[in-house]
């Protein structure tokens, strides 16, 4: 175990922590959600049910999207994500992190003077590819970057 | 208690660039604190930018959102002095809306 | 086995490969990430409250910290980071910045010495410590303006020497000093890029950019704390908070890097 | 005169000079000044721990200043008292598992005091991943030391290379005087048990560090 790991650990409370905060289960909060909220969609373990509950399933492969992000993030708790859609008409943009223990980190519904560009940071635990989905004039589009991540970061 | 947000929002040509920082645990109910103690799910599920009070960003946000977050988005058709405003929203329901002017680039 | 030089070529092959996987995809695969966190950084979120804290009325004394001097004059802000550590003849002693803010809070506000240091580093991944956020403040008054560190006065002399002296001082079951790691160009711990701190350019990259936001921490960090977790490392026992050991290598940096222009916070990994 | 007094009397003002300028400490006060520090502002939760602050002849010799060499004298005499610190271990067989050692070379933790309390672990982790590239394609590998991929590739795997490889980690100085390499068994950070299984992480053909 090396040492940024070792101080990361001290942050999350060691090494069981992470892999359980990595798998933290949204059902059992008791909380109450936002109602547009993709209760489904945060909750689903793996990528075709994220698609599925975004209803992009069969989506198809873009390089009008483009996902701006570094090739090796130094530190998995803070993973910077910019993505850009060139495609005319753009609503919805999502960012998946496709290892992650529930992959769909967020959405964005674009409208009014809104571009097809939106900017955030996200936990990763592992190496793992990561999807931009774009919702654009009513039909799914995909894009996606390898992102190795040396320092895990599901805190 | 909910910390004041941290808004720049400049102008490109008619393109206002807006960036957006928050201060927010963004918790994922597993973590445990020094002592041991879980620290409770705690994080931001929604973030609405409006631009001269129509909204041109819903978001929906999951714990994989890191820490004090950031945000940042592109609105077309802007022009100086245009107010952009930002309220997010958490799971316990805390929330917080700041207001900017769109400034010239400098 | 004798090597023979296909098996160095072999070898050589091998290495290059590593670094080729590793460098495919662009020319920095690190640099990109860099640039997007350093952009925004959320280290800002704590200037404001460094400033309410300022001017608050706090502590047994109830009262602000607008009489405090950090060696322009009481309540002068501006520039006075580029100017420290100094000498300071009310407390005869040459002081840091976090060293001078503790005094103040003692002396003006009445706080207790030993409450503020066991707070001052604060938890990772917690809303920071009041000296954290008091030292971002009070060192983006001094953004935009050149280090110009002075060793004018005798005791600045012999901080500064007792501070070359100790950047050289090696012990510890790790034999190292701050030398070992931060005296080459282009290194790295593991990832992580070590400054060159014997090179003009390097220093300055230094005592610019502190207190900085610590990315894995999530809070800002002083250079109190960041001498505190290189001794850490070093395995060698805890550095006091605003000790002289601390001071003197802050002096021994801070002068060299006279010239660099100041923009905190900065951001570290 | 200090530097920076000269300095300012280029810029021509010499009444500031010398109204203002003080003189460097010699180095013998420097010392006595920096030491007294040291003694001072560390703090420890067992006394005898402080003692790591305490340099032993080596490491006096090897904290040069700036840009200041060893003499030959100094180089032969810190080779000579590492060369004495080498101690083997008690099997006499100084390549042990590759597998604990490449576990040890991944490991950077151990004996570190933060808190009021040492980080006192099963045994220390051996560092290397810190300076040192390893097994092929690893990324989160540092180079304060040279690369170590392929070091049994190039030298093979006999009785004198793992002699001069275990004594190369045990005491790195009695080969390189005072280099940025820790001494990692003369200072008790590793047994040398564990010597031995960095030895084998080395050099054994299965190690992945001498894969291709």
């Amino acid at each position: 175990m090396n040492i940024a790991r070792r101080t990361f650990l001290k942050l999350t409370g060691g090494a069981g922590a992470l892999a359980a905060a990595c798998a933290a289960g949204l059902v059992s909060s008791g909380r109450v959600l936002a109602a547009n909220w993709n209760k489904t969609g945060f909750e689903s373990k793996a990528l075709a049910d994220v698609m599925k509950s975004l209803g992009a399933t069969g989506a198809t492969e873009s390089k009008d999207i483009i996902i701006t992000a570094p090739d090796i993030a130094e530190n998995g708790a803070v993973v910077p994500v910019a993505i850009t859609s060139k495609l005319p008409n753009t609503q919805q943009i999502s960012i998946v992190a496709e290892k992650n223990p529930f992959p769909l980190a967020a959405t964005f519904d674009v409208s009014g003077g809104g571009e097809g560009y939106v900017s955030a940071r996200i936990k990763m635990g592992q190496t793992s590819d990561v999807w931009a989905v774009v919702k654009a004039d009513g039909k799914y589009f995909t894009a996606r970057k390898e992102i190795k991540i040396t320092v895990g970061g599901c805190g | 208690m909910a910390e004041p947000m941290k808004i720049r929002a400049t102008l490109q040509g008619d393109v206002a660039d807006v960036r957006i920082l928050m201060l927010h645990p963004m918790e994922t109910g597993q973590r445990k604190d020094s002592k041991g103690q879980v620290v409770p799910m705690h994080f931001i599920q929604s973030v609405v930018v409006t631009h001269n009070g129509k909204t041109v960003l819903d978001t929906q946000w999951s714990q994989a959102v890191s820490r004090n977050p950031f945000l940042g988005l592109r609105i077309k058709g802007a022009k100086a002095g245009d107010k952009i405003g930002v309220t997010w929203v958490d799971n316990k329901g805390d929330k917080r809306t700041d207001e900017v002017t769109v400034t010239p680039a400098s | 086995m004798p090597t023979t030089r296909g098996g160095i070529a072999a070898i050589l092959f091998a290495c290059l490969a590593a670094w080729g996987a590793a460098l495919a995809q662009s020319d920095d695969p690190l640099g990109v990430g860099r640039k997007m966190l350093a952009e925004d950084n959320p280290g800002e979120l704590w200037i404001e409250q460094g400033k309410t804290l300022f001017y608050q009325k706090r502590g047994p004394k109830n009262a602000s910290l607008e009489q405090c001097d950090f060696g322009m004059g009481p309540g002068k802000l501006d520039g006075a980071t580029a100017r420290l550590p100094r000498y300071f003849p009310d407390t005869d002693r040459v002081q840091d910045l976090e060293s001078r803010l503790l005094t103040c809070m003692v002396q003006l506000q009445g706080f207790n010495r030993d409450d503020i240091v066991k707070r001052a580093i604060s938890p990772g991944g917690s809303n920071g410590s009041d000296v954290e956020a008091l030292a971002l403040y009070i060192t983006s008054r001094s953004n935009g303006m050149k280090m110009n560190v002075s060793l004018s006065h005798q005791k600045e002399h012999e901080m500064f020497k007792a501070g070359e002296y100790l950047f050289f001082r090696r012990s510890g079951q790790t034999d190292f000093a701050c030398v070992q790691c931060h005296g080459e160009a282009n290194k790295r711990i593991r990832l992580q890029d070590l400054i060159h701190m014997t090179d003009k350019k390097g220093v300055q990259e230094v005592v610019s950019t502190w207190p900085a936001y610590r990315g894995a921490h999530f809070v800002v960090r002083t250079m109190q704390w960041r001498l505190y977790d290189c001794f850490w490392q070093m395995r060698l026992p805890e550095l006091k908070y605003a000790s002289d050991t601390s001071i003197a290598l802050t002096t021994y940096l801070h002068y060299q890097g006279n010239g660099a222009v100041i923009k905190v916070p900065g951001f570290k990994r | 005169m200090g530097k920076a007094c000269l300095k300012w009397t280029m810029l021509g003002s010499l009444a500031l000079v010398f109204a203002g300028c003080a003189t460097y400490p010699d180095p013998a006060t420097t010392r006595q000044t920096a030491e007294k520090m040291v003694s001072e502002d560390f703090s420890a939760p067992e006394p005898t721990l402080l003692k790591r602050l305490v340099q032993d002849k080596s490491q006096q010799i090897c904290s040069k200043i700036g840009d200041a060499k060893l003499t030959q004298e100094e180089a032969a005499e810190v080779v000579k008292l590492a060369r004495a610190s080498i101690q083997y271990p008690a099997s006499g067989k100084l390549v042990g598992d590759w597998k604990a050692g490449d576990k040890l070379a991944h490991d950077g933790a151990g004996d570190r005091i933060q808190g009021g309390r040492l980080e006192k672990l099963k045994e220390n982790g051996g560092l290397c991943q810190n300076c040192h590239a390893l097994a092929p394609g690893e990324i989160n590998v540092g180079n304060v030391g040279p690369s170590l991929t392929g070091y049994g590739l190039q030298r093979g795997n006999s009785e004198a290379i793992a002699k001069l490889t275990y004594e190369r980690i045990y005491n790195a100085w009695a080969y390189s005087p005072c280099s940025n390499m820790p001494r990692l068994g003369a200072t008790r950070h590793l047994t040398p048990e564990q010597v031995t299984h960095m030895v084998a992480y080395l050099l054994d053909p299965q190690s992945p560090i001498n894969k291709r």
